[in-house]
């Protein structure tokens, strides 16, 4: 297993998709989708392999390549997981499958949506995988654009609005990271974009650090829709289509996270110690506004979006406060979290191509016409409120005790965005699922086999992971450990 | 017996001078055309004068306002025929009023 | 007993109710008889289990603790185990025992349920987890389940959720409680981080120095009490935190007793009776939370049974008579005397579950739940709960020779004892109290004959078995104590002279006053009721202290208008600013492209001129 | 002779240029560049450029002018109509011209530069030969296929029979036109 270039057949799974996509007639949606669903198949199935192949007792990067690729500039292809990157190319391979699976509903120019979906999907593996910092930020900005175009030609309620402000928020932020790249490329000891290289021996000096990290920290954390620059992502989710939605706030929104923990708190840790203050309170703001907010929507895809800036924020709580506690738990965090809003878009996707509103005052009964997508979809709000035995609640637990050592009071006042959570969760989930049945709902049916395997597998992995989480933290515990020993 | 280089170069600015006035002046593509020409030729006229002033052993100005005569009949035709379509098309050949590219 | 089998049993105990859920989860949504049958399976199972665990156990000292990382590797701080003493034992017993009773219950009661596999699924799940948090090791497990505890209540209470009722009042219980969680968590934290451990053998041996360290005025173990006391505050009903439970009887009726009696309200107790090992550790301030513990308990007790007078929902009544016990028990606790506050939580489950089953087999019967239309009915001629609802009621009050009059009395022999007279005082009132809305209840059903209704009137086959166990449990579980479960623990039985025997006499007597007059407002119908006097009075209790609305007022006039104020910020001001650079942009962007004017020789006059430019540039004219 | 022709041909030039860009009359106009480039091949003989000079005429004046005049022959009449000068525009014209062509002007006048050119005159016309064959192979070649496709292109644009979308659009487009009180032309 060691010859065999795991990690590259990963990324050029959807690679191959997009080319095979290409050569495919226009007309033949159905050979378009079942391609796309092989090579997410593939890519699951290889990420499964990988994380069941990873060393558990290894804090270091594993499943290592590197080529030369650009060697005037010291850039190589160099690839390789180590805690975090194992969990999030996996959660990335399922929500690419769920998500191929969901999308199969699309009827519209479906061979330009495959392609687009695939390449977005490519530049959030190579983005979880690479280790150059160049290669990096290509594949990041490969993962941000196809967003434009889904969201503007296959959305819904605002969609050019909604596509533009979050492609320029988001491209604002890429620029952030890019004028971070190349002060660090210029001002370090070694002229290389090499992860290693430049974590090594960079020897950036604490000034230099303390001006490029918060550049990292705004820039990635953009994507990661931290407080106060979170308002593209709930435009941007209720606009985008349903596999969209689940990608983008499921993958994309982990790759901001991943971003401010490799490029920003590993590289730069004397920035990171400086600001560790600022970032924090942005994140506990972003908790419990996100989740108060939420209580105001209408919209089921609003709340959704506006629980994920809650969400995001514990990730961003953990990562500030960074103990290895606190990290292990947002790295939890950015697995169950994807998961669950990967659930929650696909469920709510899955109402609206029935009835065509998400108003939340227009469901009624739902438990009762359609139990099993209602079951996945309780599941997923249960796990978002933090409810042991799901998924959401270790990451959370481990977020809280690890950022109590380093903000006490900080994290007393986010706490309360579990009740804050539970108190929009539950109103939702009364209103929509139990309580009579709205007299104007239109017929729901229940989940078809094949659509119900995305739905039901997401819901089974939140219960799987709450139950045993340590399937998820024996990979993630080493890292955190490693990283502030 | 000939005159300086700078009586040469004197004649060309003064050409290529007219070149602008009437490029800016005109209203109508032909006159734009003609004032082109001008331009053209003027540039030409430096390129003679430097050639043999400055290098009378070789011909490189020469030969490069022979291309310049080359292209300028090359862009005379064209533009021409752009003429001709723009005259099809908006039934005038008034500059000011062929702004479609207007922001 | 080996130690590996204890485990196992332990195991099986704990694990039977689960594999039932899933099993009827799976495979018999439908099939509700095989789903009612796999459910009693799997909680027999259990309460078998259970009493042979506690056969099994001999002595005091008995402590016996499995941990396995959980959360982390490696990492025994947040780890799921068991932990076996005799507190956990009995507790596991109770529940056990309990949840049988009331599930065979349901068959009769829930027959005609178009989703009754649903129930047994969630009463298997709420059985699990109460379990779970019985056996926890360590407080991070106690969460876990503390909270699965709470989604069952959530479930069940709503299980008749195409009420809106129904599904309002589990909301309500589920984030009532979780407020109370809050101080779970915090207590957690301030926990770990003090100590650095979170098992409850480790934070009893921790050193003083460490419990006592100065925290934000008052020193860690203060801290943790007070979080864990809001967390009981909210599971076990105490004041603030009670409005949840009386609306809690939206669910069916023997969730209503599994709640009541065994479940999540004895959780918050028994949480309690867990840390009570934070008593000692403490400083002077952390002896001072745990007495304004008790003080609000006490406060609960007397608050809660005030308001059982005026309710006429049979429920209800016996919902603010638990509120009120739970704060007797926890005034026991709150004062150092965990092992009559547990005796009395002990007995509590006996009586409060054949209460409630009988109030179940009243409604059933009746389609009713208020008292007066289930007299009306002629709810008096029902035997079995007739006699059940004597036999709990004559506990509850508190007299010889039930169950409730041994470990009430406990309680109030403490207080005596340790010279709480202001606690005896209000805590003798409270029985006063309690003896007078329970037979309210009782002479208000015989005193009326029923209009001829009865044919209708049956008890279901499957509820006459629970009803008579649990009047013997209501009968002898206070000698059950005393005689069998006392020796388990540690405290030595200290004959305090004749204080037994006053607060026994004294109680009893007031107990009796409390009957007489009722009798004598609602049976002879000789005295006016004095709520008809005190109209005011009436009325705040039929406002409930104005607690609920109290509720109502946080939720609508403070917390929805300010997250409300919040979404104006986002669309205004968040969204807005966004939108102005937009605007902004584009307008820079308008003024830019008014350049563009289409026409060829503007473009070359300002190209000439830059170029001019350039050239003056290069030149340096 | 060659002080003739330097004068000669510089007046040509000169006056044929500003006969080109001021004279109301497109035709006048093309006539005067007619004038100029003659002038201009006046101009090269002096410096020993007599085979450019025969192909400004033959090219230019031969190819060039006469197609200007041929297309407004051929054109609607609009070139007849002699609208008004815009004063402000000849103002603006004068300026920028004026503008840029004054540093070049004082760059020609201040910057020392040799008056006189090689004593003897060269035969450049076989030079010319030589380095078309050699050095300039290459980009003669591709002078000719730019003709080459310039004459295509010409062709394509030219006949351009208009399709039914494109008439659409012309008609739109001319109605534009005409709004704006259109057909003044020519100036």
């Amino acid at each position: 297993m060691d010859s065999l270039p795991l990690l590259s057949l990963i990324l050029l799974c959807p690679v191959v998709g997009v080319v095979t996509l290409f050569a495919v007639p226009d007309h033949k949606a159905t050979v378009v989708k079942w391609v796309s669903f092989t090579v997410a198949a593939i890519a699951m199935l290889l990420s499964l392999i990988m994380f069941i192949g990873y060393d558990r007792g290894n804090a270091g990067f594993q499943f290592v390549e590197q080529y030369a690729w650009l060697p005037g500039l010291n850039s190589t292809y160099h690839v390789g997981v180590d805690g975090t990157g194992a969990v999030l190319v996996l959660l990335n391979a399922i929500v690419m499958l769920t998500g191929v699976i969901t999308s199969f509903s699309v009827q519209f120019r479906v061979k330009e949506y495959f392609i687009l979906f695939l390449v977005l999907v490519t530049g959030v593996f190579g983005s979880f995988i690479c280790l150059d910092f160049l290669l990096f930020f290509i594949f990041f900005e490969i993962a941000v654009l196809p967003m434009y175009l889904l969201i503007g030609i296959w959305g819904s309620t605002n969609r050019e609005y909604a596509a533009l402000k979050l492609t320029l928020m988001l491209l604002a932020g890429s620029g952030l990271v890019f004028a971070g790249l190349i002060m660090t490329y210029f001002n370090s000891a070694v002229r290389s974009f090499d992860f290693f290289a430049l974590k090594e021996h960079a020897a950036l000096s604490p000034d230099m650090q303390n001006i490029i990290y918060p550049l990292m920290f705004l820039g990635f954390g953009t994507l990661a829709a931290v407080f106060p620059l979170h308002n593209w992502s709930p435009d941007g989710h209720v606009a985008a289509p349903t596999a969209v939605s689940m990608l983008h706030a499921g993958v994309l929104m982990k790759l901001g996270a991943y971003g401010v923990l490799r490029y920003g708190i590993e590289m730069y840790p004397i920035g990171a110690e400086t600001w560790r203050t600022v970032a924090a309170v942005m994140a506990a703001g972003g908790v419990v506004y996100g989740a108060l907010v939420a209580a105001q929507q209408t919209d089921l895809k609003y709340m959704i979006g506006y629980s994920s800036v809650s969400h995001m924020g514990l990730v961003m709580f953990g990562l500030a406060a960074g103990t290895s506690y606190a990290v292990s738990g947002a790295v939890f965090q950015m697995f169950s979290h994807g998961i669950m809003t990967a659930l929650f878009f696909s469920a709510v996707g899955f109402f609206y191509e029935q009835s065509h509103t998400r108003d939340i005052s227009a469901y009624g009964g739902l438990a009762r016409k359609a139990p099993w997508v209602s079951i996945c979809f309780i599941l997923a709000g249960l796990a978002g409120i933090g409810l042991p035995g799901l998924a959401g609640f270790p990451a959370e637990f481990m977020i809280f005790v690890g950022a109590y050592e380093k903000f006490p009071i900080l994290t007393l006042i986010a706490v309360p965005s579990l009740v804050f959570g539970a108190f929009y969760m539950l109103r939702v989930l009364q209103r929509v699922f139990f309580g009579p049945e709205a007299g104007h709902t239109p017929e729901i049916r229940d989940l078809s086999f094949f659509g119900g395997t995305a739905r039901v597998g997401l819901a089974a992995l939140i219960v799987l992971f709450g139950i045993m989480p340590r399937l998820l933290s024996d990979v993630i515990a080493p890292y955190a450990e490693a990283l502030f020993k | 017996m000939t005159a300086g280089l700078m009586a040469y170069m004197l004649i060309s600015v003064t050409m290529f001078g007219l070149g602008i006035y009437g490029l800016m002046e005109r209203r109508n593509l032909v006159g734009l055309l003609i004032s082109v020409e001008l331009m053209l030729n003027a540039a030409g006229i430096n390129f003679m004068a430097f050639n043999y002033y400055l290098m009378p052993d070789k011909v490189d100005g020469q030969i490069m306002t022979i291309f310049v005569i080359g292209l300028a009949a090359a862009e005379a035709t064209l533009f021409l025929a752009i003429v001709f379509a723009v005259f099809r098309y908006y039934r005038s050949i008034n500059v000011e009023k062929v702004d479609h590219l207007r922001g | 007993m080996s130690e590996l089998l204890q485990i196992k049993l332990t195991l099986t105990t704990v694990l039977a109710p689960i594999v039932s859920f899933v099993l009827i989860f799976l495979f018999f949504l439908r099939q509700h008889a095989i789903a009612r049958w796999v459910s009693l399976l799997g909680i027999t199972t259990s309460a078998a289990c259970s009493t042979m665990l506690l056969w099994s156990v001999d002595s005091p000292a008995h402590h016996e603790t499995v941990s396995l990382p959980w959360l982390l590797p490696g990492d025994i701080n947040f780890s799921i185990g068991l932990l076996l003493d005799p507190l956990s034992l009995v507790m596991l017993w109770i529940v056990a025992l309990i949840g049988t009773l009331v599930q065979m219950y349901s068959f009769s009661y829930m027959e005609d349920d178009a989703n009754q596999a649903k129930f047994f699924a969630f009463i298997s799940l709420f059985c699990f987890a109460m379990m779970g948090f019985t056996i926890a090791p360590n407080l991070f497990q106690s969460y876990v389940f503390w909270e699965l505890v709470g989604l069952g209540s959530y479930l069940l209470i709503g299980f008749w959720n195409h009420l809106p009722s129904a599904a309002t009042a589990a909301r309500k219980a589920f984030i009532v409680t979780r407020l109370g969680d809050l101080g779970f968590f915090a207590a957690i934290l301030v926990a770990f981080a003090g100590l650095g451990s979170v098992d409850y053998a480790g934070m009893a041996a921790g050193k003083n120095s460490l419990w006592t360290a100065s925290l934000g005025g008052l020193d860690v173990a203060t801290w943790t009490s007070i979080g864990l006391f809001l967390a009981v505050a909210g599971k076990s009903a105490q004041f603030p935190l009670y409005g949840w439970l009386p609306d809690a009887m939206e669910g069916p009726t023997p969730v209503s007793a599994l709640i009541h009696a065994a479940t999540m309200v004895a959780a918050g107790v028994y949480l309690l009776a867990r840390n009570s090992f934070l008593l000692t550790v403490g400083s002077e301030s952390c002896v001072i939370a745990w007495e304004g513990i008790a003080a609000i308990a006490m406060l609960t007790a007397l608050m809660s049974g005030a308001v059982a007078i005026v309710q006429n929902d049979i429920k209800r009544v016996f919902a603010y008579s638990t509120i009120s016990q739970l704060g007797y028990m926890v005034v026991g606790i709150g004062t150092g005397a965990v092992v009559a506050g547990m005796m009395h939580l002990f007995t509590h489950a006996f009586f409060k579950a054949l209460l409630f089953l009988s109030a179940g087999a009243f409604i059933h019967a009746a389609h009713s739940n208020s008292i007066q239309d289930i007299a009306r009915a002629g709810g008096s001629r029902l035997k079995v709960p007739m006699y059940s609802l004597l036999a709990g009621s004559f506990a509850l009050a508190g007299l010889f020779p039930f169950a409730g009059f041994y470990s009430k009395d406990a309680i109030l022999e403490h207080l005596l004892v340790e010279h709480h007279y202001i606690f005896l005082a209000a805590a003798l009132v409270g029985v006063l109290v309690t003896s007078y809305y329970t037979f309210r209840v009782i002479f208000v059903m015989i005193s009326e004959k029923g209009d001829g209704h009865d044919h209708h009137l049956h008890t279901g086959a499957w509820m006459v078995p629970p009803l008579v166990l649990l009047m013997i449990g209501a009968l002898f579980s206070g000698n059950i104590w005393n005689f069998a479960v006392k020796h388990w623990f540690s405290i030595k039985h200290v004959e305090h002279g004749n204080a037994a025997l006053i607060t026994a006499l004294v109680s009893s007597g007031v107990a009796l006053i409390g009957i007489y007059y009722s009798w004598r407002v609602f049976y002879k119908k000789s005295s006016a009721d004095p709520m008809e006097k005190m109209k005011g009075l009436a009325n705040v209790l039929r406002e409930k202290w104005y607690l609920d609305w109290s509720y109502d007022k946080l939720v609508h006039a403070i917390y929805l208008p300010f997250t409300w104020l919040l979404n104006r910020i986002e669309l205004r001001f968040v969204k807005g600013a966004l939108d102005g650079i937009g605007t902004a942009c584009m307008n820079v962007a308008r003024g830019f492209s008014r350049l563009q004017s289409g026409e060829v020789q503007q473009y070359f006059g300002l190209m000439l001129a830059a170029t001019a430019v350039v050239i003056l540039l290069i030149t340096r004219l | 002779m060659d002080t003739f022709l330097f004068i000669t041909g510089a007046m040509l030039a000169l006056g044929g240029a500003l006969i080109a860009v001021a004279a109301r009359h497109l035709f006048r106009a093309a006539l005067g560049l007619s004038v100029a480039l003659a002038g201009t091949a006046g101009l090269f003989v002096p410096l020993s450029g007599e085979f450019i000079s025969v192909v400004q005429i033959l090219v230019y004046l031969g190819a060039v002018a006469i197609a200007v005049v041929f297309i407004l022959m051929l054109s609607p009449p609009f070139y007849l109509q002699r609208p008004k000068r815009n004063k402000w525009k000849v103002l603006a014209a004068a300026l920028v011209a004026l503008v840029f062509t004054s540093p070049l002007y004082i760059t020609t006048l201040l910057w020392p530069q040799p008056s006189r050119g090689p004593s003897e005159s060269v035969d450049t016309t076989a030079k010319i030969g030589h380095a078309f064959l050699k050095d300039y192979v290459f980009p003669f070649e591709i002078i000719s296929i730019v003709l080459t496709i310039a004459i295509i292109g010409a062709i394509v644009i030219a006949r351009d029979l208009p399709s039914d979308k494109r008439l659409e659009r012309a008609a739109q487009a001319r109605k534009l036109a005409d709004d704006e009180n259109s057909v003044e032309a020519a100036s």
